[in-house]
């Protein structure tokens, strides 16, 4: 049983200025264990497919199941952990409370929490920070406790959007080695919104390219890259390969315009 | 008794009513917009009624709605004539003498920022002087007529304004100056071409905030000696001869033209802060 | 001290100001003084005074204008008058006075340290219940559409409303239903003061963005879940800012309380000193009103800053 | 002992100096009463606070009183511990006043919330316009004190003989400097201070049982006043919750009340009465009241408290 | 003569926390017509030279000239424009006055006003949009038309400060062959700031590398593409060899932390 599955799925926003059409048509299929990036232009769509998944935006159109449930369900039964663009912590939480916050909400005793921070804070590398509040870390510090808060308790999903569109190149690098590991280890399908097409190739193992007006999927890329990817990986033929095939089709989707 | 009980229904009913006007399906609709608060305030005044009628409450305590609106209609020309008094004369005068060198001294304190750290503070200590206490002495000195009433005016919206101002004046990014910078812009064409239209937002703040104050302050300012007119004056002599019809039907003017002159302000602002995201929507 | 210095030379420049006022202001008074102590004035009748401009009295009668800064029921006393009245009423009362604390072991009705107390107590009181309404009512407007959209309007209408004018019939109302003492005032006081708290509360509990909002969606979290752990904390830097503006509203809704009610307090000070032509009482009153609000203000400012910075959100 | 509250016309003041000493002397702990005296204010209504059921007893002016009474509110006179006025009118002496002929054009300050009417009344009786104009007077609604006429932005102000007069004396003015015009004396004399309840509660033969025992107790308590003024003074004084009256002033205004509740056993004097209504109803084209009010006055309580 | 030179400068914030060491012995000769590029983590003092350059912050030390003068007279002389990170345009000024601004601070008159407008408009692709307001702008749009204001005075130097900073990759492309066709077209000076090793690559003639604690200049790149650069030179070999001199630059930086 595939884990995500979208058949002819339709979103329209009725706004002031008249319906505007998210989501035409999307059909895809996720199988359990997957990494599947999402690339495109702005506006076509993309938060917009993650928030239907985790059931945050209803279609108006189509079926959409996770885990075999409806999207709402999955939500309820909390299937999924999710990432968001900003870190989005709590500034009155520290960092070991930011990420205590879906325990204490989902019901957790208080040893199991302690517990549960401890080990998710070392999966980040941010042992030791427990105490300090959001504002006394630099940006990647904190897109990374929002990662370990998404982990703290064990959904099998996990919905990435855009989370490192506000960091540097370096600390992107880096993180981006990170999260591969943390799939490595968890095996947890993961499904992340990008903008970047070095990114979306180099981590994932199926590439969704979407256009706009309105948005659709255009092309969707089974990597040929190994599981197993140092960075350096970057620099071969392969990875420049598939990255000028992202690059086609999000070219083509920006011509419509 | 029933009348009260009439009364419970009829509030229960009409929260209902609004209830699923705001939550059903015309929930976004213009209409809903309108007619939920129009029906709380009829139900306010419907309740009113029953309950003053149904508990015998005396006239001379507390006068049904419709006893104050047979007031309001009869007394029309004494209340034209005591709006013009109190709010054309005291709180027009006020509003603008207050605000516009409210205004002016924000740009000078603005400029000097040994001026800001002086008078802001001050300023706030003064802004915390009750107006009760200053009216007195504002009659006294100014005389009985609408001068004095003015005068109160203008000391009440004078700190708001100013400190609105000021913030508004200081609300540019550092980018936004930067830019000018570069530019080499001197100090005037900074504050024409920058700073006065970014703070146009919180100059209107204060001036919807001077509003209010500037009607609430040229009534009770009349409450410390007048001449025989004004609405202050007609509140004050009226709740002396017990016709409390008439007291509420000032105060329904005061209302009114409380929420006329809000709306008004609201309305130019709109025209001019249209940039502004919160006007945006 | 560089944020004293400017505070000081505009105090200063006020205080200069305010002397050189008086002489104008008092004018009338002070000749009229002087006449009847012998002195020749111009011109020589107090009703050609009063018809002739300020200025022109002072510069014609220079000499007599010695005293401009110590004239009985002056239109405008001068600063050290006020200084003297505030002193006499406070410290030298209490501790000189056959009433004050020191020799009848409780504190003066004569001075402004009880009046104050008298104020301060309804104050407070009529803070606390404005503020917890405000907060309720914020709450309601948060989370209902209807009472957003039918009370929200009626909110801003009600303070176009002169309080003062509704206030001898608010205390007689509640005489009728037995209420009395305090509570009349401070019932006052919380109709200045839930507006302001509404406003800021309203804007704090909405404050959270849809990001913050949509990650308790993604726990499933209940209602009362996202009130106390995520509308609430991040309505802290609104609530405290409307608060210190609340507590301002609700010292002059005190005030204004007391003038009907000539029961003590600072308002009833201000009446009686406006009763009995004595500006110096009414200045007194007023300055120790000001000092008060500044006080509570920075009472609350000072719980707010240890609040924000427990909570993590001081800068 | 049965409660009873009073409510008071204006501030703790000697004006009320009888209900003070009576208190203060225990005449209504002996009548086995619990009295709480409620001082009035600006802006407080006392026949509003009697009509709301907030006290059982006001003191209030005959005029409006009527006025009242006319407005709907059944108030009854149960008794009239001040015979005489000490309403006046005070003028500065260079405004060029010597009588009521001469007050147009000039600025006279009144007192209005329900105290205006004993001045309409004169005003229409002389037939003067008090809407401004050449021929008319130009009224002030005066605030609380004698400033008007010190700082001469009125030629004439509204006194009490008690207090006000005393005030503009007290600030240096003297006698010869001022005209008065007492409304004693020019003829259109009301009757002031007086008690009155609401004419139901006189249907209950409890109430009226307890208003007699407080009319009498008063009235022994404004006895007591009138031959101790300085005592009677220093006991207001104490009920002061202000703070803010003076001995001094407080003894020149007892020795002055003692003046007009000098000719009352507390019974109301037909004739007084009368003369007031008939002043009342004179007022030409705008009488301040308009009917002869019927009812407004009873002999029942004074006739059994002063037997 | 060189048109920037920058010799031992120097600069240290005062701050609470101390003295913040932001520019240390910064070296760097800038020739007319060059396209210098500033690339460096966060916090490195990218930002900061920049502003030395145009005289809105003043160094602790060492000299700096523009033009032969100092920076503040560079800057009364308007000797150059400024394009900061986010487009910066005044919301209550249509499109159009937005860069008629500067024009109008200088003085010119009405009608050269609005020709140059005219033409700058012209030049960013912004045609027809000159009543619009800024907000009813794409982000893209928003940035070409703070470019345009920076054009619509002959300046000869054009400094910008991360200008793409918050755009998607595509329409980040297309930007920076505009600004690659502008420069070719004009052969203004530009000082350029990123965040993307690509980005730095594609535009510039020298790749300043830049690292943090205290800021410092840590290698000077110069390119050897030739001007001419169409969009697919990125995959050249040559290409990827001076992003992999850049990126082992800015990782040398990073370790340092
Ligand atoms: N709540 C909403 N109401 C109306 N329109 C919406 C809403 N949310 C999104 N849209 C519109 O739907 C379209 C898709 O938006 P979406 O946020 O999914 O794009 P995106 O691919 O995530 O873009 P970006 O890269 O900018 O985040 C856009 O045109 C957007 O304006
Ligand atoms: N006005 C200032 N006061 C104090 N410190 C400052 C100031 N401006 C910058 N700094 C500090 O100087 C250092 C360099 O800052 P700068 O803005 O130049 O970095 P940057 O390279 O532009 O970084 P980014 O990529 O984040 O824009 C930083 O440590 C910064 O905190
Ligand atoms: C608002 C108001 N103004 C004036 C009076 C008039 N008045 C009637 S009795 C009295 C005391 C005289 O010393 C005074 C001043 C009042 N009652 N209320
Ligand atoms: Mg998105
Ligand atoms: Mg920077």
């Amino acid at each position: 049983m595939s884990v995500i599955e979208a058949k002819g799925l339709n979103l329209t926003f009725q706004t002031n200025d008249g319906p505007v059409h998210a989501l035409k048509d999307v059909n895809l299929t996720i199988e359990k264990g997957d990494f599947v990036s999402f690339i495109g232009p702005s506006g076509c769509g993309k938060t917009t497919f993650l928030r239907c998944v985790a059931g945050l935006e209803h279609p108006t159109g189509g079926t959409l199941s996770v885990n075999g449930m409806t999207p709402d369900e999955a939500r309820k039964a909390r299937a999924y952990g999710y990432v968001f663009q900003a870190a989005g912590l709590y500034p009155w939480r520290t960092i070991g409370r930011n990420i205590a916050l879906p325990l204490e909400i989902m019901g957790y005793s208080k040893s199991e929490q302690a517990e549960r921070v401890k080990r998710v804070l070392d999966l980040v590398e941010l042992t030791g920070f427990e105490k300090k509040f959001p504002w006394q870390l630099s940006g990647g510090m904190q897109q990374r406790a929002s990662i370990a808060r998404a982990l703290a308790f064990d959904a099998d999903i996990l919905l990435m959007d855009e989370p490192f569109g506000a960091l540097d190149e370096i600390v992107r690098d880096r993180l981006n080695e990170e999260v591969l590991k943390l799939w490595n280890n968890t095996g947890k399908t993961i499904g992340f919104v990008t903008h970047s097409i070095p990114e979306a190739v180099y981590l994932s193992t199926k590439i969704v390219v979407m256009s706009p007006r309105p948005g659709r999927i255009t092309d969707v890329i089974e990597s040929t890259l190994p599981r197993e990817r140092p960075l350096d990986i970057r620099d071969s033929a392969e990875f420049i390969a598939i990255a000028h095939r992202v690059r086609d089709g999000l070219r083509a989707g920006h011509m419509d315009e | 008794m029933t009348l009260v009980i009439l009364a419970l229904v009829i509030w229960v009913a009409a929260w209902a009513l609004n209830a699923w006007l705001s939550n059903g399906p015309l929930s976004n609709s213009r209409i809903a917009g309108i007619a939920v608060p129009l029906i709380f305030g009829a139900t306010v005044l419907i309740v009113w009624e029953l309950v003053v009628r149904g508990m015998n409450v005396a006239a001379v305590i507390l006068p049904p709605p419709s006893v104050i609106a047979g007031t309001f209609a009869q007394n029309l020309p004494t209340l034209w004539a005591d709006a013009v008094q109190t709010i054309g004369k005291g709180a027009v005068s006020g509003y603008i003498i207050g605000c516009g060198s409210a205004f002016i001294v924000a740009i000078i304190v603005d400029r000097y920022d040994f001026l800001r750290r002086g008078l802001l503070p001050v300023g706030n200590f003064m802004a915390a002087l009750p107006i009760v206490g200053i009216a007195p002495i504002l009659v006294m000195w100014f005389g009985f007529d609408w001068q004095s009433k003015s005068a109160v005016v203008v000391v009440m919206v004078f700190f708001p304004m100013l400190v609105n101002t000021v913030a508004g004046l200081r609300d540019t990014s550092a980018m936004q100056r930067d830019l000018m910078h570069t530019y080499a812009a001197g100090y005037f064409q900074t504050l024409i071409k920058l700073r006065l239209p970014a703070a146009m937002p919180f100059v209107f703040n204060g001036l919807k905030i001077a509003t209010t104050l500037a009607l609430i302050g040229a009534i009770v300012a009349e409450f410390f000696g007048s001449p025989v007119l004004g609405m202050g004056f007609r509140i004050s002599t009226s709740v002396g001869q017990l016709a409390l019809d008439m007291v509420w039907a000032e105060i329904v003017v005061a209302a009114l033209a409380g929420s006329a002159f809000y709306g008004l302000i609201a309305l130019i602002e709109r025209g001019v802060t249209f940039w502004h995201p919160s006007q945006r929507k | 001290m560089n944020k004293l210095g400017p505070v000081i030379t505009v105090i200063l420049a006020i205080v200069a100001f305010w002397y050189v006022a008086a002489v104008p202001m008092n004018v009338q008074e002070t000749l009229t003084a002087a006449e009847r102590a012998g002195v020749a004035v111009t011109p020589d009748n107090a009703r050609a005074r009063s018809e002739a401009g300020r200025w022109s009295l002072v510069f014609q009668n220079l000499d007599a204008l010695g005293g401009s800064w110590s004239v009985d029921r002056a239109r405008l006393p001068s600063p050290h008058q006020v200084l003297t009245e505030i002193y006499n009423s406070t410290w030298d009362e209490e501790v000189n006075g056959r009433r004050g604390i020191v020799n009848s072991g409780s504190f003066s009705n004569r001075s402004l340290v009880y009046h104050s107390g008298v104020t301060l107590g309804a104050t407070v009181l009529g803070f606390l219940i404005g503020a917890g309404f405000g907060i309720l009512l914020a709450v309601g407007i948060v989370y209902s559409r209807t009472m957003d959209r039918s009370v929200m309007p009626w909110a801003i209408v009600s303070q176009t409303i002169p309080i003062v004018a509704l206030a001898p019939m608010i205390i007689v109302v509640l005489y009728s239903i037995g209420i009395g003492g305090m509570m009349p005032k401070a019932v006052i006081s919380a109709y200045l003061s839930f507006f302001p708290v509404v406003v800021g509360m309203v804007k704090g509990l909405r404050s959270p963005d849809h990001m913050q909002l949509d990650l308790l969606r993604t726990y499933n979290a209940s209602k009362s879940q996202g009130f106390w752990k995520l509308r609430l904390p991040a309505s802290m830097p609104y609530l405290f800012t409307s608060l210190k503006i609340g507590i301002a509203a609700s010292l002059v809704g005190a005030i204004v309380g007391e003038l009907p009610v000539q029961r003590g307090g600072l308002g009833a000070r201000m009446l009686s000193g406006s009763y009995y032509g004595q500006t110096e009482q009414i200045w007194a009153a007023l300055f120790v009103a000001a000092i008060l609000a500044a006080l509570m203000v920075a009472i609350i400012g000072w719980i707010e800053a240890r609040t924000l910075k427990r909570m993590g959100m001081a800068v | 002992a049965d409660d009873v509250t009073l409510q008071l016309k204006w501030v703790t003041q000697a004006q009320f100096a009888g209900y003070y000493v009576a208190l203060d002397q225990g005449f209504y702990e002996e009548a086995d009463l619990n009295v709480t005296i409620l001082p009035g204010g600006p802006d407080i209504a006392p026949g509003q606070v009697l009509a709301g059921g907030g006290a059982d007893v006001m003191v209030d002016w005959l005029p409006s009183a009527l006025a009242a009474r006319e407005k709907g509110l059944p108030i009854v006179n149960i008794a009239q511990p001040f015979k005489t006025s000490g309403l006046m009118l005070t003028c500065w002496k260079d405004s060029g006043i010597t009588g009521p002929e001469d007050f147009a054009g000039h600025t006279l300050g009144v007192w209005f919330f329900g105290n205006e009417y004993p001045f309409l009344s004169w005003m229409s009786q002389e037939g003067i316009s008090t809407d401004g104009g050449e021929d008319g007077v130009t009224v002030l609604k005066q605030g609380f004190n004698v400033d008007p006429l010190l700082q001469r932005q009125a030629d004439c102000i509204s006194t009490m003989t008690y207090n006000e007069f005393g005030q503009v004396l007290e600030a240096g003015v003297t006698e010869d400097e001022l005209v008065t015009f007492k409304y004693e004396d020019v003829g259109v004399a009301t009757l002031e201070d007086g008690l009155y309840v609401l004419e139901d509660q006189l249907e209950d033969p409890a109430f009226v049982d307890k208003m007699v025992r407080f009319v009498a107790a008063s009235m022994q308590g404004w006895k007591w006043a009138e031959e101790n003024p300085e005592e009677a003074a220093m006991i207001v004084l104490d009920y002061d919750e202000t703070g803010a009256q003076t001995e001094e002033h407080q003894i020149y205004m007892m020795g002055e009340v003692a003046k007009l509740t000098a000719g009352s056993n507390g019974a109301l004097d037909e004739a007084d009465y009368q003369r007031t209504v008939d002043t009342l109803l004179a007022g030409g084209s705008d009488p301040v009241i308009t009917m002869v009010p019927e009812g407004a006055w009873t002999h029942a309580i004074t006739d059994e408290a002063l037997n």
